[in-house]
């Protein structure tokens, strides 16, 4: 069976969507029971999937049983690996701290939002695990399609920004499209491996320049890179607090896998940094994401919309890190997507927290919450200092890796970036906590039920323990997987 | 293929997606988005994607052109531009 | 907008033309695109899974797993479409009903109804037009003969152009043409939400699980030679019926998804007033 | 001048369905109303499709159902007389999720009207800001 793990990780949560929609149905009870089921068993494979890779190298499984250039196969190495194992682990803590909220907030409609949640996650998962880059394309379209309707579920501007992020999620998932159409014209495969061994002759055509730009341009949307980020805040902060904090955390995350898979097995360092002459320009716009992301964040009144801005500041850094094009830098940003899920998953949890006792996220929400909230707030602040990089947290340590990276690299830009945004980062948190410290509280808040303050603190224990562990993570994980090319 | 035919029916095709993205009313738009639908499922057709082109011709053509006038019954045919 | 609109799009279509001047010619019988990978489909199909129609085998077999997430992405659409429209809570809402030997027309306030069962009255729409004896007469001449090609199109797909995707969308047209040239009502009659909502999900169960099967006899997930043991014929056989099995699935969630999504559409959630 | 004209017929084809996928584009990014948005939408996925569905294309090619597959006379098949059918199975894949893309649009378009009343972006943005 051992064999099958690939293949199951993504297949037992298919499978289970389809029966929670049925069973929807009938009796509505079972859902949440029958989702756990699904991603627990999907979460232990991914964590198995990921010790079996580290004890004996890259798996391969072929669908269908066909070879793979005709057919499709999931190609499981250390990086598809880590990237599976936290989006699974974490989108299964995130169903079990809250499920209280999607109780409260969609009450009628929990069949079908279990059934979307759990579509989503294995829509991720197939996007991380892929050796193919159409079958990319279908699982990026069913994860897209299920967080806009996830994300429309919720009050007020709910729709229009989901709206909004179909038109913006669209084009980029076609330029994606026209950008494998352009490989495929140029090479005539579509397996990713396949692809990468037809292409060295091809490096000087202006196809294949084309090819590279758009699948970059599309993912970026897809990940809200600085100036395509528009769709993202609204987006997130409306949805309903269940789901931003299931989208928030993962979806661009993967994107940034994606877009990391793409650079390193498809178009190959070499091609992306050294010939393609973009390295420089797109640094620079990181550094600016990097900049504007924390800027916009301190104009915010609203908790959960600071936090999209955050995550629009930390897609700058990964994609600063990737591009920096040394081995340090990529650590970095590859390091960077594990971390920053964790603590965007830690933090939009804390505010599901906060929402779901006092009904709001504005500044007024927030006064005098730590001695109401201790322990949601403690995370929150564990969240916060992992953001700021702070050791022993991880964030520290992502920060430490892209920096040395900028050093190597000389760009001192992003490096200024990187630490302005950090100082930022400090004011954002600091008057949160400020407001929460002193403030008045509202008497009739309480400390949020404990199956939700749970899966929060393990969470923020976790970028504790993550930050401890960083060292064994990127000498067993992440350097072995780096190409051996890169400066 | 004929290579008159298929520069014939691209010209139409362009020409129908210009007139359903201008035209000043959506219950017109949806009638000319299936009328590019089906000119595109022609266009398949000739290029020998018979899969393709029927396909289009019931997705594209059919259901799609029912949902958009369905939408449009529900919300207005009323269009700015 | 305009501006940035018009920018955008010279940008990105100066770099598209500009990388057209390395494509093989048109229709190049020697383009990389013909000759890399696609040639074996071709040269294999009939003999590898029993399937003239290539397109046939190369969606549900050789690239079937690309299918069965196609087949999710329409469920998907179909669960979306339910969940962002549906109406749970009823408001009492005015009702029409005519008065069928009469042709009076009468409007209740407020929630009250007459017996949907009676046989001298009859609900109408808030929009109603008088029905026109040829319209309704043709369309339920039709219907039937609609879903009979649907079935043909599912069936024939191995040696003809179509599939699942296709007869799937005939069977839910067909449906559709119903709520149409009579009522919603008549066609969520024939079809009811929760019946569409089990058939939407069987569908997709079907196709996964007929992957699951394959596993379970201990071939890789969709491989349907792992099926032989249990169907009569050959290898190749296998994997033809196999394609017909996964083919029903599609079929079947296709039809509930496109019913589910026009029904939700026409109606606005209410699932009580249609187009 | 002769090569110029070969180009032209060499590719007039793509240059069509760029001219295409750009009015989608433009129509996607520039137009007010949401449906135009979402035609444009359509247009644009739609020219992606063709540009896939052109490179399957080969001349002197036909249809992609082997003939006399079944039966006597066997025979050996030249997949040079047949048109590519690997970008047809791509593009019956992209076409099933443009229509449920273009589904859950329209469904959020409705949602949006039953809301704002209205399907003009600027208008809607005139009303949150009323609020």
């Amino acid at each position: 069976m051992s064999a099958h793990c690939p293949i199951l990780v993504v297949v037992i949560p298919l499978l289970c969507a389809f029966f929670i929609s049925g069973v929807g149905w009938i009796n509505k009870r079972l859902c949440f029971p029958a989702a756990l089921v699904g991603l627990t068993l999907s979460a232990g494979l991914s964590v198995v999937l990921l010790l079996q890779v580290l004890d004996s190298g890259p798996l391969q499984y072929k669908l269908g049983g066909w070879d793979p250039p005709w057919g499709i196969a999931y190609e499981v190495d250390r990086l598809n690996g880590l990237v599976l194992a936290v989006v699974s682990v974490l989108a299964l803590v995130n169903l079990i701290a809250t499920h209280r909220s999607i109780q409260e907030e969609l009450p009628d409609r929990v069949g079908a939002v279990y059934t979307l949640y759990v579509l989503f996650v294995t829509g991720l998962a197939g996007i991380v695990i892929t050796g193919d880059l159409f079958n990319l394309y279908v699982l990026l379209e069913v994860a897209s399609l299920t967080s806009y309707a996830l994300i429309a579920l919720g009050k007020d501007r709910a729709p229009l920004s989901s709206l909004n992020y179909v038109f913006m999620g669209t084009i980029g998932a076609c330029f994606y499209l026209l950008g494998v159409g352009y490989l495929y014209i140029m090479t005539g495969s579509l397996n990713m491996d396949h692809i990468a061994s037809l292409l060295p002759p091809l490096y000087d055509s202006s196809a294949i320049l084309a090819a590279f730009i758009f699948c970059m341009v599309g993912v970026w949307i897809k990940m809200a890179f600085f100036p395509l980020h528009i769709w993202l805040p609204n987006a997130y902060t409306y949805a309903p607090s269940a789901v931003s904090s299931l989208i928030a955390p993962l979806m661009t995350k993967v994107m940034a896998y994606v877009m990391i898979r793409l650079v390193v097995s498809v178009f190959s360092t070499q091609f992306a940094f050294a010939m393609v002459g973009l390295t420089n320009p797109v640094v620079w716009l990181s550094s600016l994401a990097i900049i504007m992301g924390a800027f916009f964040a301190l104009t915010q009144t609203n908790l959960k919309k600071m936090f999209t801005y955050i995550i629009v500041s930390e897609i700058g850094y990964m994609v600063g890190g990737a591009w920096l094009g040394n081995r340090a830098g990529m650590t970095g940003a590859v390091l960077h997507i594990m971390n920053d899920a964790m603590m965007t998953l830690c933090l939009f949890l804390a505010a599901g927290n906060i929402f779901y006792r006092s009904r709001g996220l504005d500044w007024r929400h927030l006064q005098g919450l730590f001695k109401k909230m201790p322990f949601t707030m403690g995370a929150f602040v564990a969240g916060g200092l992992s953001v700021i990089g702070v050791p022993p947290t991880c964030g520290f340590f992502s920060k430490w890796y892209l920096l040395s990276g900028a050093v190597q690299a000389g760009h001192y830009g992003f490096m200024v970036a990187l630490l302005a945004s950090s100082l930022i980062n400090v004011v954002l948190f600091f008057r949160v906590i400020e407001m929460g410290y002193y403030g008045r509280a509202d008497p009739s808040v309480k400390e949020a039920p404990a199956d939700m303050v749970t899966p929060l603190l393990i969470v923020s224990a976790g970028l504790v323990a993550v930050g401890l562990y960083t060292g064994p993570i990127v000498t067993h994980v992440i350097q072995p997987f780096l190409p051996p090319g890169l400066g | 293929m004929i290579w008159q035919l298929d520069l014939a029916i691209l010209t139409l095709v362009t020409l129908c997606a210009v007139a359903a993205i201008t035209v000043k009313d959506l219950l017109g738009a949806a009638v000319l988005f299936g009328a590019y639908s089906f000119m595109m499922c022609l266009l398949w057709a000739i290029m020998g994607a018979v899969d393709v082109a029927f396909t289009e011709a019931s997705v594209g053509a059919g259901v799609s052109t029912v949902f958009f006038v369905a939408a449009v019954f529900r919300t207005t045919r009323r269009t700015k531009d | 907008m305009k501006i940035v609109g018009l920018l955008i799009v010279v940008l990105s279509g100066g770099l598209l033309l500009y990388a057209t001047e390395d494509f093989p010619p048109w229709g190049d019988p020697a383009s990389p695109a013909s000759t890399v990978v696609s040639p074996r489909y071709l040269e294999k199909a009939v003999e590898e899974a029993s399937v003239p129609n290539v397109v046939t085998a190369v969606l549900a077999d050789y690239r079937g797993f690309d299918t069965m997430f196609e087949t999710t992405v329409i469920f998907c659409a179909g669960v979306a479409c339910f969940v962002l429209l549906r109406i749970f809570t009823r408001v009492p809402e005015d009702r029409y009903y005519r008065h069928v030997p009469t042709g009076v027309t009468i409007h209740i306030k407020g929630g009250g109804k007459i017996n949907e069962r009676s046989k001298v009255f009859e609900r109408i729409d808030t929009l109603w037009t008088p029905y026109d004896l040829i319209i309704r007469t043709v369309c339920r001449l039709l219907v039937p003969f609609i879903q009979l090609f649907a079935l043909y199109v599912i069936a024939h797909g191995h040696h003809s152009p179509g599939g699942g995707f296709q007869g799937g969308v005939i069977l839910g047209a067909s449906i559709i043409l119903v709520a149409i040239s009579e009522n919603l009502r008549a066609a969520i009659g024939r079809i009811s939400e929760r019946l569409d909502g089990l058939l939407s999900a069987i569908g997709v169960f079907i196709y996964a699980g007929i992957g699951a099967l394959c596993l379970l006899l201990g071939a890789n997930f969709l491989d349907y030679h792992g099926l032989a043991s249990l169907l009569p014929g050959d290898q190749p056989a296998a994997r033809s019926h196999g394609i017909l099995g996964v083919e029903i699935g599609v079929g079947i969630t296709v039809m509930a998804v496109m019913i589910c999504i026009y029904n939700n559409l026409s109606s606005g959630g209410k699932q009580d007033e249609g187009l | 001048m002769s090569e110029i004209v070969s180009t032209i017929v060499a590719n007039y084809n793509y240059w069509l369905y760029i001219v295409l996928m750009m009015i989608g584009l433009y129509a996607m990014i520039a137009k007010n109303n949401l449906i135009k948005k979402l035609v444009g939408m359509n247009i644009f996925q739609t020219a992606i499709i063709l540009f896939y569905v052109s490179i399957g294309c080969k001349r002197g090619g036909t249809i992609p159902i082997i003939e006399h597959a079944h039966g006597p006379g066997h025979h050996v098949i030249d997949s040079a007389h047949y048109v590519n059918p690997l970008p047809h199975v791509l593009m019956l894949t992209a076409i099933v999720v443009s229509v449920s893309t273009f589904g859950v649009a329209l469904a959020l378009a409705v949602k949006i009207y039953q809301q704002y009343k209205t399907l003009e972006e600027d208008e809607i943005i005139m009303r949150l800001r009323e609020k």
